[in-house]
């Protein structure tokens, strides 16, 4: 087992290959450009960027975001300039690197979903989208996608019809059965599944009496959430075929190789960036040198490799 | 890219209680790790060592010695991680997010007439401020500062220092030291005139220093504060609502991480 | 605000009257024997017992705890002497102490349940039933009575029917909507409801790959679940009428506090025993203090204070 | 109640490295606060300082000063817990759980020909129990004690302590000191004879003792290991299966943090 050996880190997903399986999370990275100053973007398999939606969302009010033990809520409640900007700005700044690039996807109605994921039809740095059903801050109905079977069957069926490139359907841990969820969108042609999205929080503070974030509650993220984020990412993968991009709480490399063992193809580190900085890196190195003194040929051998 | 952003192992090389819950760190950078420039008004984020608070702590850079490669920061104890802080021992190792922020204009602000409006626990930043205004002032032979500092009690810091780069107000809440009442009362009170006011401290204050500036319509500078997730500008957890549509995201909604934490009174709708 | 007064700590639920808000979350305090050494058991609100089944029960192979960060994971599998022992032992034992006792009820079946519920029936230091619908570590169907809410509402009229004290059904947070849970126990007759049992988590040991659990998941408890934990309670009380007793992760009075203020009429301590085996009083302190400095006349001012 | 348990504030009054990541750690109680009794094989339950680390680490005893008030603890490092404890600095305070577990019935071993069998970090409960039986066999004038302990390497740890109470043989895995092998390799090699045989270690070793103790047909005890989260009876963690229902439950599960560590060989099934 200790045999050291020079290990394939490459990752495919939807055809997709990425240079190794370690990725960002959505909303964690900005586009990359942020992040910039402290990795080497084309050090990881993909930057997977902020929401992007058709017009520009001002987001929640504040405060947005607030700690809890081992980890935080978050309530931004997708702000982002849209799709033409991001177009403009963001994707051009991703040209400089040769990393994949994963666009999130968000919307109030299908129609806004359809709308963005058309209007990156053409954009050749765009690799795959993520289709982000499971936002839990956005109040107009948004959170209904990702925690109905059917309504998930049935969004993932119209981007995957409208969708240029592969697609990934990301699924809120806030349901009953994250197995049924993941079998809606693989029988609706999701190309992949990533998981999972925050689990709502709600923090209070008792000497003011009132709600720390504005929006009430708040997405939980950071390492309090990974053992749910194992769990589901098992049970999803005993569930469909598609490949599954692990998250939820990674704050190093064994966090990254749990989700692996688990059953993720690919994994992608969110909140423990604003701890560390240079995380993804890091899990990037930790992973090859892991896999290397396990004697693996490739990475990929990791994926679900425990029942 | 642009600026010069790092976590770093920092090393304590003093740590003192100012007054009740108040402390003073100082925290020195390793060789070849230093910031080539800090501007007053930029902020660091402190890392706790406990791994359940895994956010940075936002807090002021309160002094900068370049050539000795350290940090001064002041902070209130206010929870679990600046109780944390404020037990730090010499010689222990703090990691440190910087240097963050954008800080204020000094062209904008040397060889005029400067008022600095501190309260409370906002006066921190303002002390570098002064020290950076004070020095470019001696050098251009002209400027002056005068530093408004509102307290609770009597219980003053860092009001000393201030002392050594301009004229100094006391305020206190109740009474006990100063003038009787908050810094923007003491200024129309004394009729202190500024060329350019610059002001950090809790919000209802800067509410009130934002309505005096329009009313004298002189520049204003404010620093704000707010719930920080990454402080780098990637999450959009601390914006503030903007006049004119935000140069991030377009639609008025500034991070302050990054455009700020110091904007134009009339940039910002607070 | 900040105007001391004396405060009457006591609450009552459903015709019992509690002493104070603070209880003993089911399992995480056997009956209250192994917590005689470190707190005086007629401080408490009440002792929730550990899981009772009606034959002797043995539970999981082990490991069946691990920490993870901010929290544990548990696969017990509800070992217990079965109710005669109980009876017999556990029972006597609390006759010495004027605090109020819950016994919480586990079973395979319904007719299990009711078995031990009509066992019970006479008992007279059994003042509430706490009925576990929700152990997410039993295998034979009883985590299905607490995620589907026809199962559940069925399963709690038939409980309510045979049982002489009243009843609290214990809702499991592993569903969609713990508010759609709380209104079909609330429809099936139960008195109370408590909230929340554990999340299912997994931890993978990536050396060994294998599962640190036996029982591969486990139920995740401690701080790390205390934000999701105030969401589901805030959302239960806005939902059903009922009272609700209020847990998961608390480990000081604020969390109670929290709780409280959330919508829960009374909370109950449960993993952080084992950080600090002194908690409970200390949380009937430290809310008892809070109450008088917010110049309160009744520690139930604070439920569902913060809307 | 019967046992006199609870959680304590220790203060550190030594920590050393005995071998490659093993350190011992000796830590006093305060004044008043120490525990009355202290047996052999009990244990006690080490908090981290880290708040995302909730659980007790449970350590047994290696040695028991009642008039200094003072506990050593010899353990390895394993992972962040013991990482934390390893890092200690003398005067620093450490919070504790105990007194655990039943501990060794010194009725039965002393006076006889004992035989401790130590598996790694398994010798260090028996330290303390060769202490004891000596100061018995002392004033009894009679019995004996013969300790094999087994390593890796020879890295060795605390074989000198154990010679001042009896013979001692050393084993190593790889034979670079000692009998090369383990430890029940040893005892049958050099057919070591014993009327009582204890031994604390991993559990592939402890079922190689429990069938020479049977073949041998002579008591023996045994110091068992699980994953515990209470640690004082209340969660049913940490349970070993019996050959007899259990007192606790019945359902032939002991839990080792109170009916054990220690179990006569015949009672458990491993
Ligand atoms: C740009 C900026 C500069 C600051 N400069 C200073 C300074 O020089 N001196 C000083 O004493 N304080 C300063 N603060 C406030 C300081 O960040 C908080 O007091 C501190 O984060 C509280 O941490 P805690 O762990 O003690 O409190 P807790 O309440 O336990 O913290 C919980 C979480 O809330 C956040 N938080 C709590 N209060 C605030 C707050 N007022 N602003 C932002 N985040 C908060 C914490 O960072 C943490 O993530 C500044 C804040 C900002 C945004
Ligand atoms: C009764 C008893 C006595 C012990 N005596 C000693 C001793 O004297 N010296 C010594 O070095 N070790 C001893 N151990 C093992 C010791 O408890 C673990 O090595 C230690 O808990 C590891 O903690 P960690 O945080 O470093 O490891 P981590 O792996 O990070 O711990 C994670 C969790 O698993 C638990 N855990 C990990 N390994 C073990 C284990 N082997 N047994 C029980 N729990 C474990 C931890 O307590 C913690 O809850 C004893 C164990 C028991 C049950
Ligand atoms: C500040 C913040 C913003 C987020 N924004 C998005 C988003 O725009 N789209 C999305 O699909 N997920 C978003 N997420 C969820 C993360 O991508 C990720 O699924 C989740 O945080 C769990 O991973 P973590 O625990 O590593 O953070 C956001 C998370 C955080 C903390
Ligand atoms: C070791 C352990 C055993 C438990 N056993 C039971 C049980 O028998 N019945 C039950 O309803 N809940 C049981 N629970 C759940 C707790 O009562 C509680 O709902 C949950 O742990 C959340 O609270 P906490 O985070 O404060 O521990 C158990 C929890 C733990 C940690
Ligand atoms: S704190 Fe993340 S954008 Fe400012
Ligand atoms: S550790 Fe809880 S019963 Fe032993």
């Amino acid at each position: 087992m200790e045999s050291k050996k020079k290990t394939d880190m490459s990752v495919a997903i939807a055809g997709v290959t990425f240079r190794n399986p370690v990725m960002t999370a959505s909303g964690t990275f900005g586009s990359g450009m942020e992040y910039a100053d402290f990795v080497d973007l084309n050090r990881l398999g993909a930057v997977v960027t902020k929401g992007v939606s058709n017009v520009p969302w001002e987001g929640n009010p504040t405060p947005r975001v607030t700690e809890v033990p081992g980890g935080m809520l978050n309530a931004i409640g997708l702000q982002n300039p849209g799709v033409d900007v991001f177009i403009e700005r963001d994707l051009r700044f991703l040209e400089q690197f040769s990393t994949k690039v994963i666009v999130n996807v968000c919307g109030h109605t299908v129609e806004e979903y359809l709308d963005v994921v058309e209007r990156l039809a053409d954009e050749k740095r765009v690799d795959m989208l993520e289709i982000n059903v499971s936002c839990p801050n956005v109040k107009q109905g948004a959170i209904a996608f990702g925690t109905r079977a059917d309504a998930l069957f049935d969004i993932t069926q119209k981007v995957k019809k409208a969708a240029r490139q592969p697609i990934i359907m990301k699924l809120t841990p806030n349901v009953t059965s994250i197995a049924e969820m993941a079998k809606a969108a693989e029988a609706g042609g999701a190309d992949a599944i990533s998981l999972i999205n925050t689990i709502t929080g709600m923090k209070i503070d008792v000497e003011k009496q009132k709600f720390v974030l504005a929006n009430k509650t708040g997405g939980m993220s950071g390492p309090a959430i990974h053992p749910i984020a194992v769990r589901m990412v098992y049970e999803a993968y005993h569930a469909v075929k598609i490949p599954i991009i692990g998250m939820g709480g990674i704050s190093s490399w064994q966090d990254a190789a749990e989700l692996m063992l688990a059953g993720a193809t690919a994994v992608a580190v969110g909140a423990m960036n604003f701890h560390d900085p240079y995380l993804t890196e890091k899990v990037a190195d930790g992973l090859e040198d892991y896999a290397s003194r396990h004697g693996l040929d490739s990475i990929s051998q990791l994926t679900g490799a425990v029942q | 890219m642009s600026s010069e952003k790092a976590k770093r192992t920092l090393t304590v090389t003093a740590c003192e209680a100012l007054a009740a819950g108040v402390y003073s760190l100082t925290l020195q950078y390793r060789e070849g790790e230093a910031p080539k420039e800090v501007r007053p008004g930029q902020f660091v984020g402190v890392y706790s060592k406990d791994s359940a608070r895994i956010l940075p702590r936002p807090i002021s850079i309160c002094g900068w010695d370049q050539k000795k490669r350290e940090l001064r920061l002041v902070f209130r104890v206010v929870g679990q991680g600046t109780e944390e802080f404020s037990k730090c021992q010499l010689g222990e190792s703090l990691d440190v997010l910087g240097i963050l922020g954008n800080g204020y204009d000094l062209a904008a602000l040397s060889g005029r007439k400067v008022l600095l409006l501190g309260g409370g626990i906002g006066a921190p930043p303002l002390l570098e401020l002064a020290r950076q205004i004070h020095a470019e002032n001696e050098k251009a032979g002209s400027g002056s500062i005068t530093a408004v500092l509102g307290y609770r009690t009597d219980d003053l810091f860092l009001e000393k220092e201030f002392a050594s780069y301009g004229d100094v107000v006391i305020t206190t809440d109740d009474g006990t030291a100063g003038f009787h009442g908050n810094v923007v009362g003491a200024v129309r009170d004394k009729s202190i005139e500024a060329d350019v006011i610059c002001a950090c401290g809790p919000m209802p204050m800067l509410r009130g220093v934002r309505a005096l500036a329009l009313e004298r319509d002189i520049p204003c500078y404010l620093s704000l504060e707010e719930r920080m997730a990454c402080g780098v500008g990637a999450c959009l957890g601390c914006v503030t609502k903007t006049a004119q549509v935000d140069g991030h995201s377009h639609v008025k909604n500034a991070r302050i991480c990054t455009e700020g934490p110091v904007f134009e009174a009339r940039e910002v709708l607070i």
